[in-house]
C-alpha cells in the first residue's frame, strides 16, 4: 500500500492539486516513524506507511490550514473521526485539506514489543498478521494482535468519516469491550479507585505530552499554561499532584474526545489517560444517549446541549460506588 | 493594589444581636487592602451612606465592602452612594452577614466568625474588581402585538394612542380573534361583538397601527429596543388596494363546502371567504386548498364577477423586514383536542358539542342562526347538560393539570342565556367547584341558580352514551346524594379545556422567550413582573401567558402595553455591564460558547491578531453587550478560558473560594 | 483538618454556590425566616448555576473544603432559561468523574431550590452538612500545600 | 395505640400496594359516576379514596364494596387525577386476605385447576392478590 | 578499593540496613514503570530496567520544589526560606550515563553563583552506580566517550554479574557505605574478577552492535554556532515536534526551570519546577516570548545540548546518550535524529 500512497501523493503533487503532502517519514529505526510534510516527489522516497504508523495526522492539520494552498493528509479510519471534530470547530479548513483515506489494520505498539522483554531492536518485518522483531539479542516473531494499540483493540471500525479518497483496505480489529477498564474501575471500593488513581497520576511529569498530542486539546494557549485563570501550574509538590489537571483536562474534552487514544500512546509514563475519557464517554452515552464525537461534523456536543429530562446529578450517589 | 474601605452595618440589633460587628471591623480592618474600617448602625441611612462618601474623601478608597443585609436588598443603594462619592459603583460588593448569617444563627461566636469569613471573600473579589461601564444601544420607536385578538388589539391602541407606531401581526384573514366568535360576555350578558367590532374598527382606522392579517412571524433577531423581524404575509390572492369588500365573489365561488374555521366546524364556507361579516379587514382570501381554480386550473368565477378587478391569482407569499424596539406577545388559545376523551361520546354525537361551539349556536350568525337546536336532527332540546372541568385539572396526560379559569362562569352565562330564552329547557350543570372569584361573579352564579332555575350537581360526569332513540343518556354521580344518577339528555356541552396556540411554541424558541411544560409564556417575575418576558423587551398580553377571562386579558393588554411604551419612550438603553468578554488572545472560534448562548449573543470575527508579536488572521469570539444578559453558560463551556465575565470573573470567584476555605 | 478549638470537633468548610435570582434569594428568605442552618456553610453568589466552572468546585477542596454545593432554579425556571440545564449535565459528569476517582460521592451535592423555597434551602443545608460530618475531613482532593499555610 | 398504628401500617401498604396517593384525589366523583358496580355498593368508590386518606380502614375492610368491585379498571381508566380507586380496592382486598393468612393453593395444585378460557389477566390478578 | 560482592538475596537487607540510617533513593517500580525514589517498605526495587523514565536528576534538582514562603498575617508578610538539606542520602542504582548527567547539572549548578539547594543536595547525598549489562538499540552514551560498564563519579560502583552484584567503592563516602553494609558484602575471590572482566567484555561487544554504534558528532561542539544555527534543516525537523516537554522531563542533563508562585490562601509558596525550553510559555516576559515559533524553541534545545554548552563548557556535551527521548518522544523525534539530518545535509552538501 506504501507505494500506492506515494504514486498518488507524487501525481497529487504534479497536477497541483495539492503543494504539500502531510504524512510519515521513515525513522532512524523500523518502529519510530515521525510525522513530516513532504514537498517534492522526491521528498516522497522517505514516505513510509507501515504498523507503526499510529500517530493520529488530524490535529497537524490545524497548522496546517494556516498555509497556503491544499495540504494532502492520510487519514486512517479512526483519524477522520478526530478530523471531524476539528472541523466542527472550526479548527481546521476542509477547503485546505486533501484527506486520502489510508487502509488501516490495526496499529502496533513498540512499548508492547519492549514489555515482552525484548530490547536492542534492529529492525522489525512482517505481515499484517505478524511480525518479526530482530534485536542483538536474537530474533522473536510476535503475533500483530499481541501488541496492537490498546485503541485498536476497541477499533470503531473501517470506515472513514470524511475523505476526499480512500486508498487500501481496513479492517476492525475489534476484540475487546471499550468499556471494560472502565467498569473495572467503577466496580471497585472508593479506597481502591483512589489508591489506583494515585499510583498512576503520582507517574505523571507534567510533560503535557497527552495534551498536546490531543486534537480535542486544541486551544491556542491552555488554561494551564495561562496566567488569566490562577490554574498556571507546571509542576506540583505533593504526591496526588495532577489531579486537578488531568480532571480538568478530560472535562474540557468530554463530548469532544473521539477517544483515539494518542493520550495514552504518547505518555511516556504508561498512564493509561483513556480510562479519564472513557468514563466521560461511558456517561454520556448511559446518561444522554450514545454519542461517537466526530462521527459527522454536524453534530452538536453532549455538553452545549440538554434535554428537559436530564438525569439530576443526584444520580452519582444513587447509582453508588459498585 | 484596591484602597478598600469596608462598612459594617448593625441593622439595628437585626446583625448586631448575633455578630460581634466591632469585630468584624477589627478583623476586616486587618486584611491587606483595607485602608478603612468602620461600623453604623443603619449603613443604609442617609447618614450611613455619608460614611461612605467621608472615607472616599479622606482615605481615597478605590473599592468598597458593605457587610449587611442582602445584595437583593441594598446592593443598588451602596453603588449609587459610591457614585455619588466618586467610584465606579461596580467596585462595591456586598457582604451578606444578615440574611446569611446574623439571622440564622444564635451563636454570637459562630456567627461573628462566619460574619468575619463572608467580609473576607467580599473583600478578597473587590481586591480583583475592574470598574465597569453600562453600554448603550438605541431604541426603535416601533412596537410589534403578535396576535390580533382583544389582546392584541387593546395592546395596540394603547401603544398607539401613546404615540408610537405599531404592527399587529395575525395569522388568520381578520383580527378579532376568539371573542369574534363569542355570543355574549359574562357578568353583564353584553353582546361581544358590539363592544369588539367598535375596538377592530379604531384599530384599523388608527393611524399609528398597521394591520399584517394573513401573516405570520418568521423569523427574529436582535435584541430589547432592536429586534429584526421577517414577517410572512401569505398569499391572500387579492389585491387589498382594489378590494372593495363587496362580498359577491363569496356568493359566487362554486367550492362551498370547506368547514367554516369560524364556526369550529360546524358550517361552511366557500373557498374565497372573508370569515365572519364584521371581519377587518373586509377584504377575502383564497383558501388555495379548496379553490377549484387552484386545484384544476379551471374555473376562476370570482376573477370574472369582481368588479374591481381585485382577484389575483398569481399572488405571492411576500416577506417584509421591519424593526421593532418592543414586541407584544397575545397569541392567544385554542381549545384542547377531545380525541382522548372517549367518554364523553364527542367524536361520536354531533349533540356532544365543546362550550366555544355553543357560543356559536347560540349567535345569530352561526350555523342555527341562534336558534337552540340539536346538530344531529334540528329538533329543539329538552334537556341539556353542561359537564364541566373536561380536561382541566387532569393530572394524567389526557389533559392539563391547570385549571382553564373562565369555563365556571361561562357556563353559567350559557345556562342562563337558555332557560331565559327556552324557558322549556330544562339544564343540568354538573361541576367538582365552581369558582367564582371576581367582581359580581358569584352574584351572576347564583342568579343562575336562583332565578334562572339552573339545576348544579355536584360531581362529575363519568359517561355519554348516544341511545337508539337519538338521546343521550348521561351517567354520573351527584356526590352530595352520594348516589349515581343516570339522565336522558337532548345535548351535552362540554366545558373544554384551553391551551395556547399552538404558534406559540415556535415563536417562544425565535424569541428566546421561556415557555413553561404547558406552554405557557413564563413571566419575568410571577408577582412583580408578570407581563413580561424573562427576554428583555418581550411582554406578554392575554392568555398566552396563562388562562384569564375578557377583562383580566383587556387589563392585562394595557399593563403590556405600558411597559412596551415605558422602553419606547427612551431614547437609549443602558445594558448591563456585567457580561461576557472574550479574550482575543485566548479565544480559539470553536463555536462552543455560542452554542450555549441563550441569546444569540455571540458572533465570529475574523480578525488580524497581534499575540505578542505573533500576527495572524484567527477567527475569535465576539460578545454584543447588548444582547448578553451575563449568565456565564460560555465562560465554563469555554475550555480555554477565553469567555470570562465581567463582574463574575474566574479569578474573583476562585478568589472568594480560597478566602472561604483559607 | 479544621477543628473547633473549643470542643476539639470537627467543623467541615462548606462552599455553596448560589445562583442569584433562585437560590441566592432562597437563602434569603430562610435567613429572614430565621431558618436555621449551621455557620459552616457559606455562599457565594454567582449569576446561575451554569457559572460554577468545576474548576471552582476542584479548587475549593483544594483549598481544604470538606463539601461544596451549587444550588440553581429549578429546571424549567432558570432566569436565562437554559443555564441550569447545562449546570446539570456538567455537574452530573463531573460528580461522576470524582466518584470514579474515588471521592466520596457525598462530598457534591447539586440541589435546586427556588426563590420561595427557603425551607428546602435551610433543611438542604442541614442535610448536607450533617452528611459531610459523617464522611469527615475531605483528604483526597486537598493539596498539602495549603495545608497549615 | 397498637390499633392506630396498626391502621397507619395498613393505610400506608394499601398506597405501597397500589402505586396510588390519594391525596391527590380532588373529589370529582368519576369514578363514582363510572363504576358499574356502584348500586351494590355500600361504600362507593369516591368514598374509598377518603376512607383510605383517613386511615379508617376498618371500615373499609369490613364493607361489602371490597368484594362487589368487579375490577373492570374503569375508575382508573377515567380518573382525571390518577388516583386509581380500583387499585386502592384490589389493595384493601389483598390486605384483608393476608391478615386471614395461608395461602389457598400451593403453587403445585393450581395446573390441574387451569381452566384454559380463564382470561390470563384475571389469573395473572389472582396471583397478585391472593400471593404472600 | 577492595572489590567486594553481595548477593542478590541480600540486597533486600542493604536496602533496610541503609535506609534505617538515611532516605534512600533507588529504581522502584509503580504501576509498571520504573522510577527512581525513595524507599519504604515493600516497594518494588525493580534494577533490571535499564532506564528509569525519568533520569536519577530529581535526587538532586527535583522536579519541583519550595523555595520560600510567604505568609500574611493582617497586614504584615514574613518570608520563610526553605531549609537546606542537613540529612543524608544515597542514590542507588544510577547509570554511567546518568551520572554524567549530574556531571553536566553540576556545571550549571555549582559554578557561581552557586545554587544553595542543589549544592546542599550534592553534600549529603552518596551515590551507587549501577553498571550496565544489557544496552537497549537507543543507548549511544559511547559517543560522548561514556563506558557504561565504569561508571565514573560514583561513590560506589556496583556491577550486576550472575546471581550477585560485585561492589567497589570510589571515594571515603562510599568505604562508608561499605562500612555500613558490613557483613553483607563479602570480598569478591578472583573468579569474581573474571566473571566480571568476561561481563564488561560482553557488554562492550554489545554496544559496538547497537544501531548507533556509529553515531558521529563531527560538526558539533563548541564554536559551532553560526555553521548551525542557520541551517535550514530545523525547518524540516521541527514540523512534527507537539511541543510538549517529554524529551526535556526525561533527560538527563535538562537543566531550566520556571519559578511559580502557589496560592494557598494564607500567603504564596514559592516554588521552582522543571521548564521546557519546547514549551510556547518559556521564558515568557511581559513582551511576549523571545523564541515564537516552534521551529525556534526546538532548534534552541537542541543548539544548546550540542553547541552552546560546549562552548562555554570546555567542549562537554550536553546530552548523555542515555536514549530516553528516542524511546519517549511521542512524535518520534530525538536528538539523534537531528545529528543524522545534519549529517546527511551536510554531506548532500559536499557532494
Amino acid at each position: 500500500m506504501q507505494e500506492q500512497l506515494i504514486n498518488r501523493a507524487k501525481e497529487l503533487l504534479a497536477d497541483g492539486t495539492v503543494v504539500r503532502v502531510l504524512g510519515w517519514r521513515r525513522g532512524d529505526m523500523d518502529y519510530n516513524p515521525e510525522v513530516a510534510y513532504f514537498n517534492s516527489a522526491d521528498e516522497l522516497n522517505d514516505f513510509v506507511y507501515n504498523g507503526f504508523c499510529g500517530a493520529n495526522l488530524s490535529k497537524y492539520m490545524i497548522e496546517a490550514s494556516k498555509l497556503e494552498g491544499r495540504t494532502l493528509v492520510f487519514l486512517k479510519p479512526c483519524d477522520t473521526y478526530s478530523f471531524n471534530q476539528l472541523l466542527t470547530e472550526h479548527r481546521v479548513d476542509r477547503d485546505k485539506a486533501y484527506i486520502i483515506g489510508v487502509g488501516c489494520r490495526g496499529k502496533l505498539d513498540i512499548e508492547k514489543i519492549k514489555a515482552q522483554g525484548i530490547t536492542g531492536i534492529t529492525g522489525i518485518t512482517g505481515t499484517p498478521d505478524a511480525v518479526k522483531v530482530s534485536t542483538i539479542y536474537g530474533d522473536f516473531d510476535i503475533a500483530c494482535k499481541d501488541i496492537r494499540l490498546e485503541r485498536c483493540h476497541v477499533c470503531k471500525g473501517k470506515e472513514h468519516r470524511v475523505y476526499d479518497e480512500l486508498i487500501g483496505e481496513s479492517a476492525d480489529t475489534r476484540d475487546a469491550d471499550r468499556m471494560a477498564g472502565v467498569e473495572a474501575i467503577e466496580a471497585m471500593s472508593p479506597e481502591e479507585k483512589f489508591a489506583f488513581f494515585r499510583a498512576e497520576l503520582s507517574k505523571c511529569i507534567r510533560c503535557n505530552a497527552c495534551r498536546n498530542v490531543c486534537p480535542a486539546c486544541s486551544c491556542r494557549k491552555c488554561v494551564f499554561d495561562s496566567t488569566k485563570f490562577d490554574s498556571a501550574q507546571k509542576a506540583n509538590t505533593t504526591s496526588f499532584e495532577e489531579k486537578m489537571f488531568h480532571i480538568i483536562r478530560a472535562f474540557h474534552v468530554a463530548g469532544r474526545c473521539t477517544d483515539c487514544g494518542e493520550c495514552s500512546r504518547v505518555c511516556p509514563q504508561g498512564i493509561p489517560l483513556h480510562l479519564f475519557n472513557r468514563k466521560f464517554i461511558k456517561d454520556i452515552n448511559e446518561l444522554y444517549g450514545d454519542y461517537q464525537a466526530g462521527e459527522s461534523a454536524d453534530q452538536r456536543a453532549p455538553l452545549v446541549s440538554y434535554t428537559f429530562e436530564d438525569a439530576e446529578p443526584g444520580i452519582v450517589s444513587e447509582r453508588g460506588s459498585k | 493594589m484596591q484602597r478598600i474601605g469596608v462598612f459594617v452595618c448593625h441593622c439595628g440589633s437585626n446583625i448586631a444581636a448575633t455578630v460581634d460587628v466591632k469585630k468584624v471591623v477589627e478583623m476586616a480592618a486587618r486584611e491587606p487592602s483595607v485602608v478603612h474600617a468602620e461600623d453604623y448602625p443603619y449603613m443604609c441611612s442617609e447618614a450611613g451612606q455619608a460614611k461612605i462618601a467621608q472615607a472616599v474623601a479622606e482615605k481615597g478608597l478605590t473599592g468598597i465592602v458593605v457587610c449587611s443585609c442582602s445584595p437583593r436588598m441594598h446592593e443598588a443603594t451602596f453603588r449609587k452612594a459610591a457614585e455619588r462619592a466618586g467610584i465606579n459603583p461596580f467596585m462595591v460588593e456586598i457582604a451578606n452577614i444578615r440574611e446569611h448569617c446574623s439571622w440564622i444563627h444564635k451563636n454570637i461566636e459562630e456567627g461573628t466568625e462566619k460574619a468575619i469569613i463572608l467580609a473576607r471573600a467580599a473583600i478578597a473579589k473587590v481586591n480583583l474588581n475592574a470598574p465597569l461601564f453600562p453600554g448603550e444601544s438605541r431604541v426603535t420607536k416601533r412596537a410589534l402585538v403578535i396576535g390580533g385578538g382583544i389582546a392584541g388589539i387593546q395592546s395596540a391602541l394603547d401603544i398607539a394612542d401613546a404615540g408610537y407606531e405599531v404592527d399587529i401581526v395575525e395569522k388568520t384573514p381578520s383580527i378579532g380573534g376568539r371573542m369574534a366568535q363569542l355570543d355574549k360576555t359574562f357578568p353583564t350578558l353584553d353582546c361581544s361583538a358590539c363592544i369588539l367590532t367598535p375596538k377592530m374598527v379604531e384599530a384599523a382606522a388608527h393611524e399609528k397601527i398597521r394591520i399584517y392579517t394573513y401573516s405570520e412571524v418568521e423569523k427574529i433577531s436582535g435584541f430589547v429596543g432592536d429586534f429584526t423581524v421577517d414577517i410572512r404575509k401569505k398569499a391572500r390572492s387579492i389585491d387589498a388596494t382594489k378590494c372593495t369588500g363587496c362580498g359577491v365573489c363569496q356568493e359566487k365561488c362554486h367550492s362551498k363546502k370547506s368547514l367554516s374555521e369560524f364556526n369550529r366546524g360546524l358550517g361552511t364556507r366557500s373557498a374565497i371567504y372573508t370569515p365572519f361579516a364584521q371581519a377587518i379587514p373586509n377584504v377575502p382570501v383564497i383558501d388555495r386548498e379548496a379553490c377549484i381554480k387552484f386545484k384544476t386550473g379551471k374555473c376562476g368565477v370570482c376573477a370574472k364577477v369582481c368588479a374591481a378587478g381585485a382577484i389575483d391569482y398569481e399572488q405571492k407569499d411576500e416577506i417584509i423586514t421591519e424593526k421593532y424596539g418592543a414586541i407584544v406577545v397575545a397569541t392567544g388559545f385554542d381549545t384542547i383536542k377531545l380525541d382522548k376523551y372517549d367518554e364523553y361520546a364527542y367524536n361520536q354525537s354531533k349533540d356532544v358539542i365543546t362550550s366555544l361551539e355553543l357560543e356559536r349556536v347560540m349567535n345569530a350568525a352561526g350555523p342555527t342562526k341562534g336558534h337552540l337546536e340539536r346538530l344531529s336532527d334540528g329538533k329543539h332540546p329538552e334537556h341539556i347538560v353542561f359537564v364541566q372541568c373536561v380536561g382541566s385539572r387532569c393530572s394524567d396526560e389526557r389533559g392539563k393539570p391547570y385549571c382553564s379559569k373562565i369555563c365556571c362562569m361561562y357556563t353559567a352565562k350559557h345556562a342562563m342565556l337558555i332557560r331565559d330564552k327556552y324557558p322549556d329547557v330544562k339544564v343540568t350543570v354538573f361541576y367538582i367547584d365552581v369558582r367564582t372569584p371576581g367582581k359580581n361573579f358569584d352574584e351572576f352564579y347564583r342568579r343562575a341558580v336562583e332565578e334562572y332555575g339552573v339545576n348544579y350537581i355536584k360531581g362529575q360526569v363519568g359517561k355519554v352514551a348516544p341511545q337508539p332513540d337519538g338521546s343521550l343518556l348521561v351517567q354520573a354521580s351527584d356526590l352530595l346524594d352520594n348516589k349515581q344518577i343516570k339522565l336522558k339528555a337532548d345535548m351535552v356541552v362540554l366545558a373544554t379545556a384551553i391551551e395556547p396556540d399552538p404558534s406559540v411554541r415556535p415563536l417562544a424558541t425565535m424569541l428566546t422567550a421561556s415557555i413553561d411544560t404547558n406552554n405557557f409564556l413564563t413571566e419575568a417575575h410571577p408577582k412583580l413582573r408578570p407581563v413580561e418576558s424573562p427576554t428583555a423587551g418581550i411582554f406578554l398580553s392575554g392568555v398566552c401567558q396563562g388562562p384569564k377571562d375578557i377583562p383580566e386579558t383587556v387589563a392585562q393588554a394595557g399593563a403590556a402595553a405600558v411597559k412596551a411604551i415605558g422602553l419606547l419612550a427612551k431614547d437609549k438603553l443602558t445594558t448591563n455591564p456585567c457580561t461576557a468578554k472574550a479574550d482575543e488572545l485566548l479565544c480559539n472560534g470553536c463555536s462552543t460558547c455560542a452554542n450555549v448562548c441563550p441569546y444569540g449573543a455571540i458572533s465570529y470575527e475574523t480578525k488580524l491578531i497581534n499575540d505578542h508579536g505573533i500576527r495572524e488572521d484567527r477567527r475569535v469570539a465576539v460578545v454584543n453587550n447588548a444582547l448578553c444578559q451575563g449568565c456565564g453558560a460560555c465562560t465554563v463551556a469555554c475550555p480555554s478560558g477565553a469567555m470570562d465575565l465581567q463582574g463574575f470573573s474566574n479569578r474573583q470567584i476562585i478568589a472568594e473560594v480560597d478566602a472561604i476555605c483559607r | 483538618m479544621p477543628v473547633n478549638e473549643k470542643t476539639g470537633e470537627f467543623t467541615p468548610k462548606i462552599v455553596a454556590f448560589c445562583c442569584n435570582w433562585c437560590s441566592y434569594a432562597g437563602a434569603d428568605l430562610a435567613g429572614s425566616s430565621r431558618l436555621a442552618y449551621p455557620a459552616e456553610v457559606k455562599i457565594i453568589r454567582v449569576p446561575c448555576s451554569c457559572r460554577v466552572n468545576p474548576m471552582f468546585i476542584l479548587r475549593a477542596f483544594e483549598k481544604g473544603a470538606d463539601g461544596v454545593i451549587i444550588c440553581g432554579c429549578h429546571p424549567g425556571d432558570c432566569h436565562y432559561s437554559t443555564g441550569n440545564y447545562y449546570a446539570r449535565r456538567r455537574m452530573t459528569l463531573l460528580f461522576s468523574m470524582l466518584d470514579y476517582l474515588g471521592v466520596e460521592s457525598g462530598r457534591t451535592r447539586v440541589e435546586w431550590v427556588s426563590a420561595a423555597e427557603g425551607v428546602k434551602f435551610s433543611t438542604t443545608m442541614n442535610e448536607f452538612a450533617a452528611k459531610i460530618h459523617e464522611l469527615g475531613p475531605n483528604v483526597r482532593l486537598e493539596d498539602l500545600r495549603c495545608k497549615n499555610n | 395505640m397498637s390499633n392506630v398504628s396498626k391502621t397507619e401500617r395498613q393505610a400506608a401498604m394499601i398506597r405501597e400496594i397500589s402505586g396510588a396517593n390519594p391525596a391527590k384525589c380532588m373529589k370529582c366523583g368519576k369514578c363514582s359516576a363510572t363504576c358499574p358496580a356502584f348500586d351494590e355498593m355500600d361504600i362507593k368508590p369516591h368514598q374509598f379514596v377518603s376512607y383510605v386518606q383517613d386511615g379508617n380502614i376498618e371500615a373499609l375492610a369490613a364493607s361489602k364494596s371490597l368484594w362487589k368491585c368487579l375490577s373492570c379498571f374503569a375508575c382508573i381508566e377515567r380518573c382525571p387525577r390518577n388516583v386509581k380507586p380500583a387499585k386502592l380496592i384490589d389493595a384493601a382486598r389483598q390486605i384483608v386476605e393476608r391478615e386471614k393468612g395461608g395461602d389457598y393453593l400451593s403453587p403445585d395444585e393450581i395446573p390441574a385447576l387451569l381452566d384454559p378460557e380463564l382470561p390470563q389477566q384475571l389469573l395473572v390478578s389472582a396471583f397478585r392478590r391472593y400471593r404472600r | 578499593m577492595a572489590m567486594m560482592k553481595i548477593t542478590r538475596e541480600a540486597m533486600p537487607a542493604l536496602y533496610a540496613r541503609i535506609a534505617a540510617e538515611q532516605s534512600l533513593i533507588l529504581p522502584v517500580k509503580t504501576a509498571g514503570q520504573t522510577n527512581f525514589a525513595a524507599w519504604e517498605e515493600g516497594a518494588d526495587v525493580d534494577l533490571y530496567t535499564l532506564k528509569t523514565v525519568k533520569s536519577a536528576k530529581d535526587a538532586f534538582f527535583p522536579q519541583s520544589e519550595n523555595l520560600y514562603t510567604c505568609k500574611t498575617e493582617d497586614k504584615k508578610i514574613t518570608v520563610t526560606p526553605e531549609k537546606l538539606t542537613d540529612e543524608h542520602f544515597v542514590l542507588f542504582g544510577i547509570k554511567a550515563c546518568d551520572l554524567r548527567g549530574i556531571e553536566v547539572l553540576d556545571k550549571v549548578f555549582l559554578s557561581e553563583p552557586i545554587d544553595t539547594f542543589y549544592a546542599a543536595r550534592r553534600a549529603h547525598g552518596t551515590v551507587v552506580a549501577l553498571a550496565c549489562a544489557a544496552p537497549s538499540e537507543s543507548c549511544f552514551c559511547h559517543a560522548f566517550g561514556i563506558d557504561p560498564t565504569a561508571p565514573a563519579g560514583a561513590d560506589v560502583v556496583i556491577w550486576p554479574v550472575g546471581d550477585s552484584f560485585m561492589w567497589q567503592a570510589q571515594t571515603e563516602k562510599g568505604e562508608a557505605l561499605t562500612v555500613l553494609a558490613g557483613d553483607l558484602l563479602t570480598a569478591a575471590a578472583a573468579e569474581d574478577e573474571t566473571a566480571l572482566e568476561n561481563a564488561r567484555t560482553f557488554t562492550k561487544n554489545i554496544m559496538t552492535k547497537l544501531p548507533y554504534a556509529d553515531l558521529s558528532l563531527e560538526g558539533w561542539g563548541a564554536g559551532k554556532t553560526d555553521e548551525k544555527f542557520n541551517s535550514p534543516v530545523w525547518d524540516t525537523l521541527y514540523k512534527s515536534c507537539l511541543a510538549c516537554g517529554t524529551c526535556t522531563f526525561v533527560c538527563p542533563t535538562c537543566q531550566c526551570y520556571d519559578i511559580k508562585d502557589y496560592t494557598t490562601g494564607n500567603g504564596v509558596q514559592r516554588f521552582r519546577c522543571w521548564d521546557s525550553c519546547m514549551y510556547s510559555d518559556f521564558t515568557m516576559m511581559a513582551h511576549g516570548n523571545n523564541r515564537t515559533s516552534q521551529m525556534q524553541r526546538f532548534r534552541q534545545r537542541f543548539m544548546h545540548k550540542l553547541v552552546y554548552f560546549p562552548t562555554n563548557n570546555d567542549g562537554m556535551f550536553s546530552c548523555v546518550g542515555c536514549g530516553r527521548c528516542v524511546d519517549k518522544c511521542p512524535a518520534s523525534l530525538n536528538i539523534v535524529k537531528v545529528i543524522r539530518a545534519f549529517e546527511k545535509a551536510e554531506k548532500g552538501e559536499t557532494k
